[in-house]
């Protein structure tokens, strides 16, 4: 079994962490990984964007084509990467940035998330609005446990942040709720 | 009221330059390469040197100056820019070339290049702008480097007994013969924009005039890079670093020595 | 029906609201406080500026001057 | 291969350029120059934290110039010493390149390679291929190339790499693309064990108790020169004799033998995959060592297969090389994919049509 | 051939370096930039003392990093310009061959090569071969090399460099060595005739008139840089198609086939003379352009001879690509004099040899 | 006659330096490379470094420091002498680190290279041999080259208007903040040789003393190149050439900064 | 016919002058010819050489590893080059500055000239010797006519020394003379 | 039996003879002229500098400090 995603939005959403979040998971769960972050003039003018693929087998491309999910958290990237999805994947977007209006293909599974409202709302802190994507994501598709996650958080999170872990554990929480089912 | 407004002013006192192509410019918030470029644009204006005028684009965050300066404009390798400018202007005396160099650029690999254009006092201006940090790659130390400072390969802060020191290129070049003009300026209050623009055309009419080379550096801001709000950015170019690297004109050849 | 605003307003300026980058240095440099930072994300995700109080434009041009994206217009 | 549970607590999630820097400190290299370049920057960065740590020295060049005879002078002093960069910076360390060859000092040169020619752009490449192959620089002198394809590889090949700069004396090359610098994936940092002695009677520590020696490549009495140009040729057939690597994948009974290195490899293991699932003999034969090029292996598979698709990041370039292995050219396909990483699915299309089935 | 009285009249006793300034001033050629070298320094103390007196320019650069950039911003303003260097100034100049590759820009190089690798020595080689044909920069871009045999072709090839340069906006290598550089020996200054138009609409001289354009080898938008890389590669195939140039020499029924350029074709030619002397079915197949290499000569002189000597001053560059080009390995036996010129004696041995006469 | 003096006077006054190989050297009747190698040796002995010393040879006439001093060498690419000096300190900073450069290698192609290892304060000495030409390659046109003076490349002799203007090293590096010791000294007086000296050992002091980078210009003769016997060369020296390169110490550190 | 020859001695001696005169003259006689010289560093130290190959045919190499004649006009010359000769060739001597008791081969045939002393007392300049010499070269071999070498020297010897063509005439003639035939 | 010369002498030197290139530096910087340019050509091919007024040497050693080829040895 292979799944991948694309995770995008601007810089400063957290899009870079998140994605390493998940790959750190799918690791400690035994799985094969790769984590291909965008890199030098691509993240001038403020975008971010990440492909995770998780596998039994050995990964070849660590780069996708056509992702079979793809977590947005912005408008612009809504539009770089819906053309390039594979038919029946998982779409998770930030209804408080992006338009649902604008997900032109019906041969998608959409999950509309408002993260940044949560994150603001009922977490408290904006910062958390990834997390919250992230939670309806893994939620959705199960490719790793919401409680891996939950564990490797300390990995991805620096000791002056420790604080905020607590956070983190209830963004995934709501965004998992989100999406229907409860870790 | 809008409209009444509208209709109210009607004398534009500000708008883009001719020579500043209309459109998004890819730099982050707050930096001031948009409004050195800009600058540029105004005294190409100025001059009507648009048609006549080649442009040497550096490697660094301004790499694009095709893109948004209405020249000819030819790509050099990095730090090469006032190589290319001399070959383009030995070829074509008659055209008004100019570089655009980062400090990484400039300052780093491009040392040679520049002194010895400089040196052989080639007609052309050079346009600098030092913000002590290799921007486009992602903020790593450049010679420019203040002491103390952290980027991200000087995780510690620059240390003068391990890298040495910030270099201060526009008095280096102005020790020179072959130097025209050589002035330091900033961006960072209303006032250094205006001087700034002085500078520029000081070293434009130097060219127009054959008075040999031109060089005016920029105190500029990396927010991205040096972590700062672009306001704090500001701040650090008025405070530590107008300190270390002075404003001022260094060099003002009042006469082509063939004259 | 002129306002009291509208009669000391001497200039007026626009703001390119796609273009802004939310830098906010026209806000601090402005010496009549007449731009705020907005509420507003436009397409690439900033939060541009706004011409908050125009009545206090004096036209001096010093947002235009400022702007590093040359996204202010300024009339007098 | 998933991991077992026991690897598994050992694995890190590490990026290809920071698994470099891993395996060089545990290789004993103290000694790191470089100067900024994309996408290879997280070397330098990882390092200048790293390394006065553990008393190393971490030294950012004016140039990539300075910063291979940086090198030059360290190595000259016994010590081991790397650097990194990519396209533009590796042209401008040529000359450098060539004096060290003909110097015959040791040294590691990483190149993350970009897209070019020129400036070019950042996405990956193997655009560098005879650049790193043939040598750039004058003089026909030869340098090793290791081609990783994994982080783990990023990793094992570069303390592979000091071991065999020392033991040849010669400057040796990693060449790595953007991908396979910029991915993370899982990797276990095994420890170093070295059979190469670092005694190094002929670097330069000052003259005390012996007589005064010298590092030069400058030979001009009578055909000195020349005499050194088949010294140098000899080490590099004792290298040709000795250092060839390569890794076989699925070649066994293989009709459809795909060649190809580094992060094409990659992509080709999963679109052989996939073609034994549809019942094509399709195997793999990766070069793990460029300079040495495998020619044995290579002659054996362009012997037993029935068609050889060679697949690169470029126009064509290794494709040479197989060429010169073998005279079965009739044999070879080439699919090039320049600045850009080709898609298991392209690679599938092209197994079919070698394989004679429709696509 | 013995010259005809007319012809005598009309020939110079001309150093080969000379005659390379002759061929440049006679194309056209206002624009040289330079760096001291042997051995080619004829070469800028010339054209110091010619070009200004023709209006043209003559300027020093303070290394060859400036000089390639020189020429960079000349041709860039579309003017015919030239430099002139050896082994390590070849090398400096790399990176911003590859940039001029990737910008497409046309300029003539000169390499009167000298023995390497790093400062080797002053003598005569072809040790950089694989530099002028594989492309010693970054970006596996490709340049036109010709390789000039006598003073004559010094002075023609030079002509037909400029020819070439602007045909197809790159830039063009003209690859001797120190014996074909140094020496004098009699030549005709045929006038230049030349079918290339020099107009050159993508030039940068201001943009009055017109849009302004801008002459870049960086192609970051989507795959903007593979889609050029694909343009480069099919303009590197029209050139193979249409520009590839050798010289036969009593090669009709030679069983015994040497293949060589430049001055080691000289040598060849005498030893093949006395060969045919001892009733030796010699020949030589000299290839003058080597990218493009001259593919279809050498195949079918593989196909109809029994045996191929190919003979170069190194250890063995450009019989790659004699094997790349046929499938005929075994056929294929290689003498190599690195930074040294064989004597016709030496090589006659190896025709001897390969001729089944005992020597 | 001849045993009765030999048996006079026995105490040896001046011979060789230990550290100067007794060997017959490449260089032309009356070049100073000769008397600035035995300078260079008598102050290795003076220090004895002999043994804790590296030489960096550079691409020149003194390319063959090897085979004359007699210390490790190591040799450097054209102009890089600085660069693989700097590569060797690092890896040594108990060494006794030093190049020997002429003007072509040191102020053309080397430019980068020499100002960046004094900027960063390299602890390592260079010795700086400014003859005006490019003596190896047969006289070609340097950037110290003269105004007005025909050389090889500039047969109608040097003129600032395409060439540019001679270049004062020794002052361009005294300006730079990593610069302990700048001297500028010549050799074609008695008085001279002994000022030199003195400078040589200035300036190894300094590195003894972990000040920091110094250098000493030597204004030498080329007699071949220059087309003069080697008397009026040194004329040429004492006129001429101190009149554009003025002899004299442009910068001394007193104490290392960060004492 | 394929003639060969070296010349060496100090610099100033004027080698490659008179190696260029004789390439010149078989030219204008028609003949295919190469003429060397040493290079570079080489010259370094003080000394001079050059080759020349005359011939009929297309020369190839030209370098020779074994000269059929050596024209040596100081001691350490002929020690690097006598080695060299090949058997049964024309060795000429500068006797003046080069030993004859040191040529220690019996296989080729040694013309002494005093050049130096003929320049000198004779011709009235030193600088003179190595046209003698060639005088004496071309007269013992004929490889070119004596006449011909009169009619190139303006083309070596620059305007401003054309006064001094005379003097290269007579030196020519006095080493011819010494060859034992009279141009 | 002392001469004249050999009681002012109060130095010597020794030239290389084989070493020297007859540049003839030490000739003119001789303050006592003890040397000239010599008649003998050495196997370099030049006429080597000679020690021709050994009575006035005073043992200097401006000669040795200024030989370029430090030919000369001085005694004193
Ligand atoms: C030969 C070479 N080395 C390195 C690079 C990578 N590079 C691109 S831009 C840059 C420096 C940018 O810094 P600066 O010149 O200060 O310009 P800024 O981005 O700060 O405006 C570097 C090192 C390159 N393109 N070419
Ligand atoms: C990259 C490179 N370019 C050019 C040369 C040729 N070259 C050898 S020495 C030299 C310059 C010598 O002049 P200088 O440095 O002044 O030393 P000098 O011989 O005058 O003492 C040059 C250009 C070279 N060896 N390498
Ligand atoms: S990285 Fe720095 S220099 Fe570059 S655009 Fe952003 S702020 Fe400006
Ligand atoms: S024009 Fe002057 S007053 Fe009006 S908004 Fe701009 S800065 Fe403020
Ligand atoms: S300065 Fe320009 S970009 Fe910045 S906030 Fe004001 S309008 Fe926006
Ligand atoms: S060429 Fe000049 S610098 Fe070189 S050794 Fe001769 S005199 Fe000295
Ligand atoms: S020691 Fe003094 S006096 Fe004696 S020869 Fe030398 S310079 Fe003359
Ligand atoms: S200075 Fe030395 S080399 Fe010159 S003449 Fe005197 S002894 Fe001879
Ligand atoms: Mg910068
Ligand atoms: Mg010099």
């Amino acid at each position: 079994m292979t799944s991948d995603i694309i995770m995008a939005g601007f810089g400063g959403q957290g899009i870079l962490m998140i994605g390493n979040l998940l790959a750190l998971a799918a690791m400690e769960e035994g799985k094969n990984v790769t984590y291909f972050p965008a890199y030098g003039v691509e993240m001038r003018g403020g975008t971010a964007n990440c492909t995770v693929v998780i596998s039994d087998e050995e990964i070849g491309s660590p780069v996708v084509g056509h992702p079979k999910s793809l977590l947005i958290m912005n408008g612009p990237s809504l539009e770089r990467f819906l053309p390039l999805m594979a038919p029946g994947g998982d779409l998770i977007i930030n209804s408080s940035l992006v338009d649902a209006a604008q997900v032109n293909r019906t041969d998608v599974r959409l999950l509309s998330v408002p993260a940044d409202e949560i994150a603001r709302n009922v977490i408290g802190s904006r910062q958390m609005a990834s997390m919250v994507a992230l939670g309806a994501y893994v939620a959705r598709t199960a490719v790793v446990r919401l409680s891996t996650l939950n564990d490797c958080l300390p990995k991805v999170i620096s000791k002056k942040y420790e604080k905020f872990i607590p956070l983190n554990v209830n963004a995934l929480k709501e965004g998992a709720a989100l999406a229907g089912i409860h870790a | 009221m809008t409209t009444e407004t509208k209709t109210q002013f009607t004398r534009v006192v500000f708008e883009r330059p001719r020579s500043l192509v209309d459109v998004k410019t890819h730099f982050c918030p707050g930096c001031h390469h948009g409004t050195i470029h800009r600058i540029v644009a105004e005294c190409i204006d100025r001059y009507e040197v648009r048609e006549n005028a080649i442009g040497v684009a550096c490697v660094g965050c301004s790499v694009f100056l095709y893109d948004y300066i209405d020249v000819d404009v030819v790509e050099a390798p990095h730090g090469r820019a006032p190589a290319v400018a001399t070959g383009v202007k030995r070829a074509q005396p008659d055209k008004f070339v100019f570089t655009y160099q980062g400090d990484g650029d400039l300052a780093a690999i491009g040392t040679s290049e520049v002194i010895h254009a400089a040196n052989r006092g080639e007609n052309l201006t050079v346009i600098f702008v030092n913000n002590t940090t290799y921007g486009m790659t992602g903020g790593q130390m450049a010679p420019t480097t203040m002491l103390g400072q952290k980027t991200s390969t000087s995780p510690y802060g620059r240390d003068f007994r391990a890298d040495g020191y910030p270099i201060r290129m526009a008095e280096l070049l102005a020790g020179l013969e072959g130097t025209a003009y050589s002035a330091r300026v900033a961006v960072s209050t209303p006032a250094q924009i205006r001087k700034a623009k002085e500078a520029v055309r000081k070293a434009f009419e130097m060219q127009l005039h054959g008075m040999g080379f031109s060089v005016v550096e920029f105190l500029s801001t990396c927010p991205t890079n040096w972590g700062m709000t672009p306001l704090d950015a500001q701040k650090r170019v008025l405070g530590e670093m107008s300190a270390y690297f002075p404003l001022g004109v260094f060099k003002e050849r009042k006469q082509a020595d063939f004259a | 029906m002129a306002r009291g605003g509208a009669v000391v307003a001497t200039g007026r300026i626009e703001i390119d609201f796609e273009r802004c980058k939310a830098c906010g240095l026209c806000i601090s440099a402005c010496p009549k406080s007449c731009i705020e930072s907005g509420e507003r994300f436009n397409r690439q995700g900033y939060a541009a500026a706004v011409f908050a109080r125009p009545d206090d434009c004096t036209g001096c041009a010093i947002c235009g001057e400022t702007c590093p994206d040359v996204c202010i217009r300024v009339w007098r | 291969m998933s991991a077992t549970a026991t690897e598994a607590a050992r694995r890190l999630l590490t990026k290809g350029n920071e698994a470099i820097c891993l395996g060089a400190i545990a290789a004993g290299c103290r000694h790191y120059y470089g100067y900024p370049i994309t996408p290879q920057n997280d070397i330098p960065e990882y390092l200048s934290a790293q390394l006065p740590a553990i008393g190393g020295v971490f030294l950012q060049a004016e140039s990539e110039v300075a910063t291979i005879n940086f090198l030059l002078g360290t190595a000259a002093s016994g010590k081991r010493v790397m650097t990194s960069s990519s396209g533009p910076g590796i042209s401008l360390m040529q000359e450098g390149l060539s004096y060290m060859a003909g110097s015959e000092l040791p040294a590691v040169i990483v190149n993350i390679s970009r897209s070019g020619p020129g400036l070019g752009g950042i996405a990956p490449s193997q655009g560098d291929y005879f650049q790193a192959v043939k040598g750039g620089g004058h003089g026909g002198y030869r340098l090793i190339v290791l081609a990783p394809h994994s982080v783990q590889e990023m990793y094992s090949l570069t303390m592979l790499a000091f071991d065999l700069a020392d033991k040849y004396r010669t400057p040796v090359f990693l060449l790595g693309d953007a991908i396979i610098g910029q991915m993370k994936e899982p990797f276990v940092p095994t420890p170093y064990v070295s059979s190469v002695s670092q005694e190094k009677p002929w670097a330069l520590t000052g003259c005390k108790g012996r007589e005064r020696q010298n590092l030069k490549s400058l030979y001009l009495k009578d055909n000195a020169i020349e005499v050194h140009n088949w010294n140098l040729h000899a080490k590099y057939d004792r290298i040709r004799a000795e250092e060839s690597r390569s890794e076989p994948f699925l070649l066994d009974g293989a009709k459809v033998a795909v060649i190809a290195f580094g992060t094409a490899a990659r992509v080709c293991k999963t679109a052989i995959q996939w073609a034994r699932k549809e019942g094509i003999a399709a195997g793999l034969l990766r070069p793990v060592t460029l300079f040495p090029f495998p020619e044995r292996e290579v002659q054996e598979v362009a012997r037993s297969s029935e068609k050889i698709l060679v697949v690169e990041m470029n126009t064509g370039q290794m494709v040479e090389d197989v060429k010169i292995c073998t005279p079965f050219h009739e044999k070879i396909e080439f699919y090039g994919k320049p600045c850009a990483m080709p898609t298991p699915e392209e690679i599938l299309v092209r197994i079919r049509a070698l394989a004679g089935r429709s696509a």
